[in-house]
């Protein structure tokens, strides 16, 4: 199968509170193994999952906080930061537990606009 | 290569002013649930109208008792309209 | 046109299961092709069988029933997030001692693979949540 | 029974989106055949489910619209509206199916420190 | 003290019901009562016996299931809530025509009237949802 | 005749804005859940903080990777601390 088929998920909750960062990572792993194209995005508080040293096992859940190495290791590479929701937080890249690159909202409407389906959790 | 965007919770979600940072001129924006009650919030919808279209899903306008009058810059939509704007653009964001 | 639907949100709670539930009724009304449903995190609850609605309310996990049914629409309930919400079919139940299965016949249980199928095949997938 | 004990209800989610008016309203109904002393608040988004002329059959629901005749019927008197809520939202009297007493948010906090126990929905 | 709970919403879709879980055993650890459990809503679901979780996952319903025997905790899980959304005891099952019960048994189904009872009868009333 | 009030949505809730209409002065505030995202916000508590006194629930901020820094205004609370609050304080109203 080829990739012709553009995903992009953006992930834009908090981890723990809701299930939706789980969702969206579930889902995106699962495009990844179809071996598609796959953008992954992070916008106002899912910039919170990306946070150093969470450890959830404190509220007997897993810990979100290395999805991006998860993400990686599916071959996920298309990795985006919201510029925006960073500014907002107050967050810089000091406070995550890897860089990812900042786009603006131009950019992002640019990949929204090549991808064939977008799931916005 | 336009996007229907729906939006489904009331003004005080701030969930149209998310989907606003990324849309692009010549998207639509489709009000359903309790987001319809973003279509008597002019002052919130004034920016957006000149590019984007805007529709409130009318059964769920119904059943809150809001009316689009005849000067408004939001559209009337039925399911059947809602199933057509999903044809004519070329994908669907939820916002929910 | 081709369409899958996504649906995120239990019966009751939230009126999204509801919209989706009208919105599909009306894809088949005008003639659009259903490729799948897939049912996914509280949304499993709309393929719960055990349930019983007064009879002034709408039983919406029935009307879903009846119009998988009726147009033999492929539904799937995603497996993870069903399990732990006890929406389990008899294959389910045994291999876990339930002491019963819960969800209706027209659903089947499968991956999150059925959903990024749902989107390579479908011209449009719509989310309800 | 006597009304020793008062309870107070915070509504403040719009109706048929969410069940929250409708949990807030059924526990209101409960308390009152327990003859105790009930008050009913609108706040934020609450206040739009006093909006004349809907109409839930388009939806398949119940019509939240009447909720206030249901609470006078089983004898909640004391129902009150956030006046800050109606401004907010550039709402009037004439828009809504009843006229309740609009408090101020100093009034709110009186009947809040005088409550029993609050429901908050 | 004499405590009771209101859990508004589903295990595993948002956190609110295993801070409700965590609290409750707090409050058991430091020595104060509870009166009741009302499971209302959504919350309901945390009465379902029919689940089954991944083994790295807590399983919240056997949770409270075992809590509420060990300590003999009264739980209530809503009427109303409950039937519309799966959550049945055997003789609602009969009543309905449905093939099965889902509830545990830990927890009994009864109307709004317990919650306000609770109410009445507690020095605090915590909601979680 | 005191109240805790238990906030347990992240600022883009804007929770704590409704809460605040509310609120008196000796009350207090617990952030639970999402909610202790409000505990680095320092520029939405400044007013708060003189007459309310504010915690954030430790084994949400742990599992966040949050910490509360010396100079803060918001204190730790342990589950433990949950519980004496709801006992020396009048009543407990939530907000989801």
């Amino acid at each position: 199968m080829n990739k012709s088929h553009s995903f992009t998920f953006i992930t834009r909750s908090a981890p723990y509170g809701s299930n939706r960062p789980n969702l969206c990572l579930d889902t995106a792993l699962a495009a990844s193994v179809f071996e598609q194209q796959v953008n992954y995005i992070f916008m106002e508080d899912g910039v919170y999952q990306l946070l150093k040293n969470q450890d959830a096992g404190s509220i007997n859940s897993k810990t979100l906080g290395n999805i991006l190495e998860t993400l990686n290791l599916y071959g996920v590479e298309n990795i985006y930061i919201c510029a925006d929701a960073m500014e907002e937080r107050n967050l810089s890249a000091d406070d995550l537990v890897i860089s990812a690159k900042l786009i603006s909202n131009d950019e992002f409407k640019t990949i929204l606009l090549d991808s064939n389906t977008v799931f916005n959790l | 290569m336009n996007i229907l965007h729906t939006v489904s919770q009331s003004p005080k979600s701030r969930l149209l002013e998310s989907c606003l940072n990324i849309v692009s001129d010549g998207d639509a924006i489709l009000f359903i649930e309790d987001g319809v009650y973003y279509c008597k919030r002019e002052d919130l919808l004034e920016q957006v109208t000149n590019t984007v279209k805007c529709f409130g899903l009318k059964e769920d306008l119904i059943a809150r008792g809001l009316q689009i009058k005849g000067e408004s810059t939001v559209e009337n939509a039925s399911y059947r309209k809602f199933v057509e704007l999903c044809v004519n653009y070329d994908k669907v964001i939820s916002w929910f | 046109m081709k369409f899958s639907i996504v649906v995120y949100a239990a019966p009751y709670s939230s009126e999204a299961a509801s919209t989706a539930y009208n919105f599909v009724r009306t894809l088949l009304d005008e003639g659009h092709e259903i490729y799948r449903l897939f049912f996914f995190s509280d949304g499993v609850h709309n393929a719960n069988s055990l349930v019983a609605t007064p009879q002034d309310e709408t039983n919406l996990q029935h009307g879903w029933d009846k119009l998988i049914r009726n147009h033999e629409l492929d539904s799937v309930v995603c497996v993870t997030s069903a399990i732990k919400r006890g929406i389990v079919n008899q294959q389910e139940a045994d291999r876990h001692g339930l002491v019963a299965a819960s969800i209706t016949d027209s659903s089947e249980i499968s991956g999150l693979g059925q959903l990024i199928d749902a989107a390579l095949n479908s011209d449009r997938v719509v989310n309800f949540g």
